[in-house]
């Protein structure tokens, strides 16, 4: 079943100039994307810093404008939907940020926290609050106590544990996860992770992952896409694009992932030399003369591939 | 770049529009006008004062004296003052002179106090040098300029006699020559060192934190790293860093210190804009007044334009195209 | 026997705070040879950075103490003074910063900067300084090198940046760069263009490198030997090979085990309870990670725990790693890592 | 009058945690200066707060021929003015006419520049932009010049009126203040949950955005209290300060006016003088141990 | 300060005479100094002001105080005056009446010329009166005086080119007055302009002309050589001034601040200047200078607000029941103030009480009179007689109909004590039982004080101000029904007829001038439409090596007598 679908979704920033500061140009930050996402499935975006994925992940919560497309959920269109009628979807579609320190008002407590999606939907009694906030601290492994401490008394992974139940209190269908992981420690890293899998199994979860460590990604996600410059040039199985890579950006990222393995570097430095010049070479292949990418075409049920 | 400076100045019109009748409704708001000083003498005669008034168009709605009168300064005409006898633009064009000088005076010596200082404060920080330096700003933060610029007067201009007690010049000495300078010169230094020893003392805190933040930038490490000189990565990192802000503030200091010169004016007897201000107040002198309020807040307006074009010019990141 | 340029001896460097100095970096010592890449990796506050700025000596003298011996060139580092310092900083030793935005002044151009570690440690004419400089700018593989040296730093992107910052590093010819987390901020392909890159310089200077790095997979890719610090101390340290095929230390072992990637694809990874502890804080008796590694008995630790030699220059801190298991393999595991051994 | 506090330099604040207050006090407790500075600020203050309430403001006020400047003696404690009035209570009463009017213009200059503050940072464009515009605007006139002209206009000329004045024209530089606060801490993720979270924008501002901007006006508060201490002096100094039957320290410094006062009658300008000194520079003190706890670079430990 | 801005006012002041009646022997008049002055000697004369000088250096054209003083170096009026600032024949003119008081006539002398050489003509007189009366002319000099002059008001109007009632012949010029008026010997204008050097100046553009400004000619003593604009004039003397040669070659004058007279009095930077009363206890501690004292033309009020003035009629009206109606309260009022006191001790002695509302420098100041002393008992005797008691026993009278009596005081800022003297008085009317306000809990600036009286605001019951008097003793321009300024809005028939006498044609007779003015003088201290409150002493520092100074009201053209002999 889909969960989510956008449709050649653009999002674009207006810039700014000339004599009399009027929009002179746009910054495609996403310019036609395009992808569903199953329910219950994990759905990686990975791409350089830049690609426009955090401003996919933020368009479906419409932290940002839409500028043309639709993001159907659940066969409605949020994008043309006004402040006010998104309110009830707003309880659906959850995200997680990537930087806990600032992603938790220092100047609250834990409950607050937690609590304040709950009292923007529900009117319970204060126990009650208490009660359910209890509950989800001890599903993401944090003692009950920690209801009266304040977000500096925690490590950043209790911190990112502690916004995760934040957005699980109101049993959202869809997560959005922006970086979760990036600004831990690989150890606490690790932590985070495991929890976003149990969760997804507990609440039968639909994440939207966005990230650019392709190791996490490959570790979480069932399909993912690649973005480049605010258009997905490669979209399957996770297998499919790290087994069998088609786009030369897809190629090139996967081929510049440092290998646990010492023995193979030799072998690794040797094929980005050869993938660079195959860029070089096979450039008009996957651009357009305006260095955009094409569209997606399907190479096999699964896999679709930006290819002229 | 030039188009920046355009559209900003383009940007000022309405704003000085906007300021004009503010001041020219407040200005009317003044209880009097420059004839009711007449009207305590015996000998004026009541009706000729309303004549006089009826053709100056006193009696005329505040709308069509300010149409008229904006009209006349939108082509640099502020009209005539009434004390003085004279278009307002030469009344004020000595004063103007006076005040600037006065305030860019004030600017040297306050910057040739604060950044030998603040240099200091901020490099041995919270050694004994920088205690001492944190001491007297904090004294001059809670000085009244007044007090303080009374005291000088007499200690320097009386007690020791070292410097003139008044006025912009010596009257016996002649224009243009180099003893009239000196003179000028003289008469600039007991006001703008008051002022400065007082004013600097916000300067100084602020280079000195500004250096002390500087201090533990990752560039200034990258520079050690390099191996350069304590010295030098003071001089070419540390120190050009910190001055960013306090030249973008140039701008805002001199208007500042037009705007604000109508204290030590007084005291010193200094023939500025700010003792012209006054003087024009008390008498009621509209044209004046007005003149000078907009001349003020234009400058002020420059000097933030002036400021920002420090800025871009000294910090690369902020690029005016 | 390769030629070891830098040798550091139970270097302990401290930090004030308050009133008490507290160590950062505890009696480690390791050699860095020619030609060779030393990994020294660990996690966030264990006192990587601290190690690499007391080799540079750029600490605040006023809130630091640093004892052992630096011994470079047969001098200590830690006994020169300013003067003698600097002519050893920039010319013979060579340091790369993690944030390259940050590490730059902002308001000197890319040119300058470079030049200016030319200035100081060289007689060049100014004509032949800027030579150099646009010939060390294409040395890193900066594609406009004429138009580069004008520009300011937030002109660059972030690789470039970073590319600038190293030729300001190498711009004497050092016989040792300090690279502290030099790809971090990058994305993937950047960084894999500038490990690429030191190692192709490397090749061409035979300088000596300290990598410091949270990424193991990094190490993997570039370093000769490892250094893994834990709560400022050397863990386990060894060359490459033997660390990754036979790691002993249980924190360098989880540190493996919880990395995600292709080799342990939808398994549950490995968490690391707890966290470092902050210096004023830590512990200074007994092994420091046996906190996060409760279920091994109190007395697999050592009460003063001593690096002892595993063979082939591999060395382990604490006796705890002969008892070390996953928590999910169970005692079997235990049996497996006897068997190691 | 160009007033010194107003550094304009955002003061860096980071996240004063919660336990702030304890940060706080334990900030003043660890400097010495701030601490005495403390105690010496609340021993003024309720000395003179304490001590006023039982003067007669009339009896001081009262002109008597009989002692025109006397000297300090055990009658005067510190001597008497030109109109034979007690220096010594002119100098409670004007000292508590004067912390009051800088207790509440600064107090009226943080509620403006608040409200404007919060609302151009947090909804930024269009919002920010007139806000912006209006405060270009007031930043322009020349201040001195424009209170000089109001005060000449006002029919009425009190306490009230004056703080009211001040604080047309003092806003400013909080709101500025607060708005760059306000605009860089709303695209912090915090926020962003706030809002994905269906959260209401009033609320946002009210209950995320506020208590997080309150430790940079705290401290900006502070140290605006010190300079607005001194702010009314320079006015009276030129005449247009408040009448003298509302004497403040102001009014006593400015009797310096007449070098005779300056020169030989020291106990007139002089005390009020010390005073307005040791207010203002305790009050800065306590402020700057505010800034550092504040600031967890700056903090001492 | 206050006394600046009466001095403001006082456009002519001529000779005068010591007042028997006041004790002016406390300050010496002349410098005593009787040494041989110096050749080629210099003096440098502080104008006290904290403003600038304007620098319209023309009595046509001049406004404020300041710029009067420099003119008086360097240009003078034809007619000289006497002790009682009545016209002699010593200065540059003489003058005659005719018999019927109509016609005046003077006779320039021969030696009188301009700075440029040129002499000075009936004309340049003439041009003064041209140009006062031109509808181009914004000054406030043309006075009602003016237009009694035949033709004048013609001229005025613009109905004829010329004035018919002034002709000129050479030297000599005459003036035709519609009606005998004895103020003409008083109060003439006898300034002239310089025809010749102005004349190719259109009238509109004189007085921003820098013939006026940077570059007057005059006929007086000094020469202007050099002008630093609104601080400074440096003079050098007119060697062929017509009353002799100057005995000083040189004189600086410069703007000093109130606050540093003294000061500089002392280390010699100044050799004349004035004290202000704040100062005088300072300056009479300096060893190296001399003051001198004069009575100003010019006293101190209280008044009573009886009603408004009427635009329509243009004359004064009184209220109906005015609230101040009962004369006893006036009296009251003020018997209940202290002003021997206020002199003393707040003034220094600088100032004392006022016996009138015409100055002790004229004749015409009623010597009988005394000022209302301090009997405190007194007036609570009167206030109890015309009803004003206390019935309620909370210290404070009501009024006769038993309602509370509450009286709003309005005074001007200004001085120093200021405040304190209007404290002052308050205190004391509070002792006898009157509730008296500061209106509006402060003083008020000057222009916003007289903006109050001007529009006859209901909220002032009674004021405290001050008036400079002119040469011209006739008190009509402030006392009489039509005049605006006559700001209490008192009238009385009486009032109307006493001062139409003062300056009918019979008034030329001293005596019978005398008279008249004695009496009304009576009516006024009996009705106390004002209370007189003060006369105040003006103070002159001089260095002791000046000599030949005089610092009495009429002697302003002097300059030429003085020297120094250091
Ligand atoms: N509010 C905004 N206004 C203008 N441009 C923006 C805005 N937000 C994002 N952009 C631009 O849009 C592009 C895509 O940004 P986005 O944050 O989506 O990238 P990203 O893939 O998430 O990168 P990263 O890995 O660094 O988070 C960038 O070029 C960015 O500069
Ligand atoms: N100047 C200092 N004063 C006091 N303590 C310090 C100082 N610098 C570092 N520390 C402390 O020393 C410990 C080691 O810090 P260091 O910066 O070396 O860690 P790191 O391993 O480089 O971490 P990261 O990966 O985050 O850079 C930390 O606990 C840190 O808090
Ligand atoms: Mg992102
Ligand atoms: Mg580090």
């Amino acid at each position: 079943m889909t969960l989510l679908k956008l449709d050649n979704l653009k999002v674009h920033f207006p810039i700014r100039g000339g004599f009399f500061r009027r929009v002179v140009d746009h910054v495609k930050a996403v310019d036609g994307v395009s992808f569903e996402l199953q329910q219950g499935e994990t759905y990686g975006l990975v791409g350089e810093s830049g690609s426009g994925k955090s401003t996919t992940g933020k368009a479906v919560v419409k932290l940002n404008e839409v500028t043309s497309g639709q993001i159907l959920f659940e066969g409605r269109d949020l994008a043309s939907l006004s402040r006010r009628e998104i309110k009830p979807f707003r309880k659906d579609i959850q995200m997680i940020f990537q930087d806990p320190y600032s992603s938790l008002n220092p100047k609250k407590r834990v409950l607050d926290i937690i609590a304040e999606p709950l009292r923007n939907f529900e009117r319970l009694s204060p126990s009650e609050e208490k009660k359910i906030v209890q509950d989800f601290l001890d599903k993401v492994g944090l003692s009950p106590e920690s209801i009266h401490k304040y977000p500096h008394e925690f490590s950043g992974g209790q911190r990112q544990r502690i916004g995760i139940a934040r957005s699980l209190t109101l049993k959202p269908k869809l997560i959005i996860a922006d970086e979760p992981v990036s600004a831990l420690d690989v150890s606490v890293q690790a932590q985070v992770l495991n929890f976003l899998q149990d969760l997804q199994q507990e609440f039968n979860l639909t994440y939207l992952f966005v990230g650019h460590d392709l190791g996490v990604i490959r570790h979480m996600c069932d399909r993912m896409g690649v973005m480049y410059r605010g258009r997905l040039v490669e979209e399957g199985k996770s297998e499919e694009i790290y087994e069998n890579p088609q786009h030369i950006y897809t190629k090139r990222l996967i081929a510049a992932i440092p290998d646990l393995e010492p023995e193979v570097r030799e072998d690794k430095v040797q094929l980005r030399k050869k993938l660079t010049s195959e860029y070089e070479s096979t450039y008009s292949k996957y651009f357009d003369e305006n260095g955009r990418a094409y569209d997606l075409k399907p190479i096999s049920s699964t896999h679709r591939v930006a290819l002229q | 770049m030039w188009k920046f400076i355009l559209r900003r100045l383009l940007v000022m019109i309405p704003q000085l529009f906007l300021l004009s009748i503010i001041v020219f409704m407040m200005a009317k708001a003044m209880p009097g006008d420059a004839l009711s000083g007449q009207e305590i003498n015996p000998r004026a005669n009541p009706a000729e004062l309303d004549r006089i008034r009826e053709e100056l168009g006193l009696n005329d709605p505040w709308y069509q004296q300010y149409i008229r009168w904006a009209s006349n300064a939108v082509q640099g005409d502020f009209g005539v003052s009434y004390t003085h006898k004279t278009p307002v633009m030469d009344v004020i064009e000595d004063r103007l002179w006076n005040t600037v000088f006065l305030a860019l005076v004030t600017l040297i010596f306050t910057y040739m106090l604060a950044i030998p200082l603040g240099i200091l404060s901020g490099r041995y920080n919270d050694t004994w040098v920088d205690k001492t330096v944190t001491g007297y700003s904090y004294v001059g933060f809670g000085t009244p300029i007044f007090i303080f610029a009374l005291i000088m007067l007499f200690v320097f201009g009386f007690a020791l006699d070292w410097f003139p007690s008044g006025g912009s010049v010596d009257s016996k000495v002649d224009e243009g020559t180099f003893a009239y300078v000196v003179s000028k010169i003289n008469h600039l230094i007991l006001p703008a060192l008051s002022t400065a020893l007082i004013a600097t003392t916000s300067t100084i805190q602020y280079l000195r934190n500004e250096i002390i933040d500087n201090k533990i930038k990752d560039f200034v490490r990258t520079a050690r790293s390099k191996g350069v000189p304590e010295s030098k990565v003071y001089s070419r990192h540390i120190m050009r860093n910190s001055f960013l802000p306090i030249a973008a503030f140039l701008g805002y200091e001199i208007t500042g210190l037009i705007g604000g010169a109508v204290i030590i004016e007084t005291i010193f007897s200094y023939p500025g804009l700010g003792q012209l201000f006054l003087s024009s107040v008390s008498l009621r002198d509209f044209s004046v007044v007005t003149a000078i309020v907009m001349m003020t807040g234009f400058a002020t307006l420059l000097g933030t334009l002036l400021s920002d074009i420090i800025l871009s010019a000294v910090d690369p990141r902020i690029r005016i195209e | 026997m390769k030629k070891a340029i830098l040798q550091i001896e139970n270097l302990t460097t401290s930090f004030r705070i308050g009133n008490k100095y507290h160590a950062a970096v505890d009696d480690v010592s390791f050699t860095v040879n020619e030609n060779e890449i030393v990994a020294v990796v660990g996690e966030s506050g264990c006192g990587k950075s601290a190690l690499a700025l007391s080799i540079m000596q750029l600490h605040n003298k006023q809130r630091t103490k640093s004892e052992g011996n630096i011994n470079y060139k047969g001098q200590n580092l830690l006994k020169l003074n300013d003067v003698q310092m600097n002519k050893v900083r920039g010319k013979e030793l060579g340091m790369i910063f993690q944030e390259p935005l940050t590490a730059l002044n902002p308001l000197m151009t890319i040119g300058k900067q470079i030049e200016e570690n030319l200035d100081y440690h060289t007689e060049l004419s100014n004509a032949e300084k800027k030579n150099r400089t646009i010939e060390l700018l294409t040395q890193v593989g900066i594609p406009y090198p004429e138009r580069t040296y004008k520009q300011y730093p937030h002109e660059l992107s972030g690789g470039m940046r970073q590319r600038a910052m190293i030729s300001i590093a190498i711009a004497c010819n050092p016989a040792l760069v300090i690279a502290d987390e030099p790809t971090t901020a990058l994305d993937v392909t950047i960084q894999a263009q500038i490990l690429d890159l030191l190692k192709d310089i490397q090749s061409r200077t035979k300088m000596g490198i300290i990598l410091i790095t949270h990424d193991l997979s990094v190490v993997a890719e570039v370093a000769d030997r490892i250094v893994v610090m834990y709560a400022g101390q050397v863990v386990e340290t060894g060359s490459v090979k033997e660390i990754f095929n036979n790691p002993l230390h249980p924190y360098t072992r989880s540190l493996l085990n919880s990395i995600p990637s292709a080799a342990n694809e939808k398994n549950r990874l490995h968490v690391i309870e707890g966290i470092v502890p902050s210096i004023a804080k830590m512990d200074r008796i007994g092994c420091r990670f046996q906190d996060r590694i409760p279920w091994i008995p109190k007395h697999a630790h050592e009460e003063t725990p001593r690096l002892h030699e595993v063979g082939n220059g591999h060395f382990v801190r604490c006796t705890c790693y002969k008892a070390f298991y996953f928590q999910a393999e169970g005692d079997a595991s235990a049996h497996d890592i006897t068997k190691i051994r | 009058m160009e007033m010194k506090v107003e550094t304009g330099k955002n003061i860096q604040v980071n996240d004063v945690s919660p336990s702030g207050m304890k940060i706080i006090w334990q900030e003043i407790k660890k400097d010495k200066l701030a601490m005495g500075s403390l105690i010496i600020l609340a021993a003024i203050l309720l000395f003179v707060y304490g001590a006023s309430f039982f003067m007669d403001a009339k009896e001081i006020a009262k002109v008597d021929f009989l002692s025109i400047y006397m000297e300090p003696s055990s009658d005067y404690w510190l001597g008497t003015d030109y109109g034979g009035r007690d220096v010594f209570g002119q100098l409670i009463i004007g000292t508590r006419n004067s912390f009051t009017i800088s207790l509440f213009i600064t107090l009226f200059t943080a509620i403006i520049g608040l409200s404007l503050g919060l609302l151009a940072g947090y909804f930024g464009g269009a919002t920010d932009n007139v806000i912006m515009r209006v405060i270009d605007f007031v930043i322009a006139l020349p201040q001195l010049m424009f209170i000089i002209v109001v005060v000449t206009i006002v029919p009425i000329f009190n306490v009230y009126v004056f703080i009211l004045i001040m604080t047309m024209f003092l806003w400013t530089g909080k709101a500025r203040l607060i708005r760059s606060k306000a605009l860089s801490e709303r695209e912090l993720d915090y926020i962003h949950a706030s809002q994905t979270l269906g959260t209401p924008h009033w609320k946002i501002i009210l209950f995320q955005l506020l208590p997080n901007v309150s430790s940079l006006i705290i401290v900006n508060f502070i140290l605006n209290l010190a300079g607005n201490i001194g702010l009314e002096s320079s006015l009276t100094f030129l005449g247009f300060g408040l009448p003298e039957s509302t004497p403040s320290l102001g009014t006593l410094i400015s009797y310096a006016r007449n070098p005779d006062v300056l020169e030989n009658k020291w106990w007139i300008w002089v005390p009020a003088s010390l005073m307005i000194l040791v207010l203002m520079l305790s009050i800065n003190f306590v402020g700057q141990a505010l800034k550092r706890a504040a600031d967890a670079r700056q903090r001492r430990g | 300060a206050c006394s600046n801005d009466t001095e403001k006012s006082s456009t002519k002041e001529k000779k005068g005479k010591d007042v028997e009646q006041v004790d002016t022997s406390k300050f010496p008049t002349k410098t005593t100094n009787q040494g041989e002055p110096i050749e080629g000697g210099h003096l440098t004369y502080g104008l006290v002001s904290d403003t600038p000088f304007e620098g319209i250096l023309n009595k046509v054209f001049y406004q404020g105080e300041p710029d009067n003083q420099v003119i008086t170096f360097f240009d003078e009026d034809l007619l000289d005056t006497d002790e009682d600032y009545v016209y002699t024949n010593e200065g540059a003119a003489s003058y005659e009446i005719s018999d019927d008081h109509k016609t005046v006539t003077l006779t320039i002398k021969d030696n009188v010329n301009w700075h440029d050489g040129k002499p000075v003509t009936g004309a340049d007189l003439e041009y003064a009166y041209l140009v006062m009366g031109s509808k181009d002319y914004k000054g406030v000099r043309y006075d009602e005086q003016m237009a009694l002059i035949e033709g004048m008001e013609e001229y005025h109007e613009g109905k004829a080119d010329k004035i018919s009632g002034i002709k000129v012949d050479g030297k000599k010029i005459t003036f035709t007055f519609k009606k005998a008026n004895p103020s003409v010997t008083t109060g003439l204008w006898t300034y002239p302009l310089h025809k010749e050097y102005l004349k190719d100046v259109p009238i509109a553009d004189l007085e921003s002309s820098d013939k006026i400004r940077k570059n007057p000619i005059g006929f007086g003593p000094f020469k202007v050589k050099k002008i630093v604009q609104g601080e400074a004039v440096e003079f050098e003397a007119n060697k062929d001034y017509y009353r002799g040669e100057p005995k000083l070659d040189s004189v600086t004058l410069k703007v000093v601040n109130p606050s540093i007279v003294v000061k500089s009095l002392e280390n010699g930077d100044l050799d004349v200047a004035e004290v202000l009363a704040e100062q005088y206890e300072q300056a009479k501690e300096l060893d190296n200078v001399e003051l001198l004292g004069k009575v100003e033309l010019a006293y101190t009020y209280i008044g009573f607000n009886f009603g408004h003035y009427d635009k329509e009629k243009e004359e004064n009206v009184m209220d109906e029941n005015p609230k101040f109606g009962d004369k006893r309260l006036r009296q009251a009022m003020a018997y209940a103030i202290n002003n021997e006191e206020v002199g003393e001790k707040m003034f220094k002695g600088l100032r004392f009480p006022a016996n009138s509302v015409i100055t002790p420098n004229f004749k015409y100041n009623n010597k009988d009179l005394k000022p209302y002393e301090y009997n405190p008992e007194k007036a609570k005797e009167l206030l109890d007689e015309a009803g004003f008691v206390d019935t309620n026993n909370d210290g404070i009278r009501e009024d006769a109909d038993g309602k509370e009596f509450k009286i709003n005081f309005a005074s001007m800022s200004g001085s120093d004590v200021s405040e304190p003297l209007a404290r002052y008085y308050i205190q004391q009317w509070e002792q006898v039982g009157l509730d008296v306000e500061l209106q509006d809990g402060r003083l008020h600036e000057f222009n916003s004080f007289y903006d109050l009286l001007k529009k006859d605001n209901d909220k002032v019951d009674i004021y405290q101000a001050a008036w400079g008097v002119a040469s011209d003793p006739d008190p009509s321009g402030i006392w009489s029904r039509s005049a605006e300024f006559n700001y209490t809005r008192w009238v009385s028939e009486k009032n109307d007829e006493l001062l139409a006498k003062g300056i009918s044609e019979e008034a030329f007779d001293d005596q019978y001038r005398i008279d008249t003015y004695n009496e009304w003088q009576e009516l006024i201290h009996e009705e106390v439409p004002v209370i007189p409150t003060l006369f105040r002493y003006q103070l002159a520092g001089v260095n002791e090596r000046v000599t030949g100074y005089d610092y009495l009201a009429g002697r302003q053209y002097q300059w030429h007598n003085v020297g120094v002999t250091k």
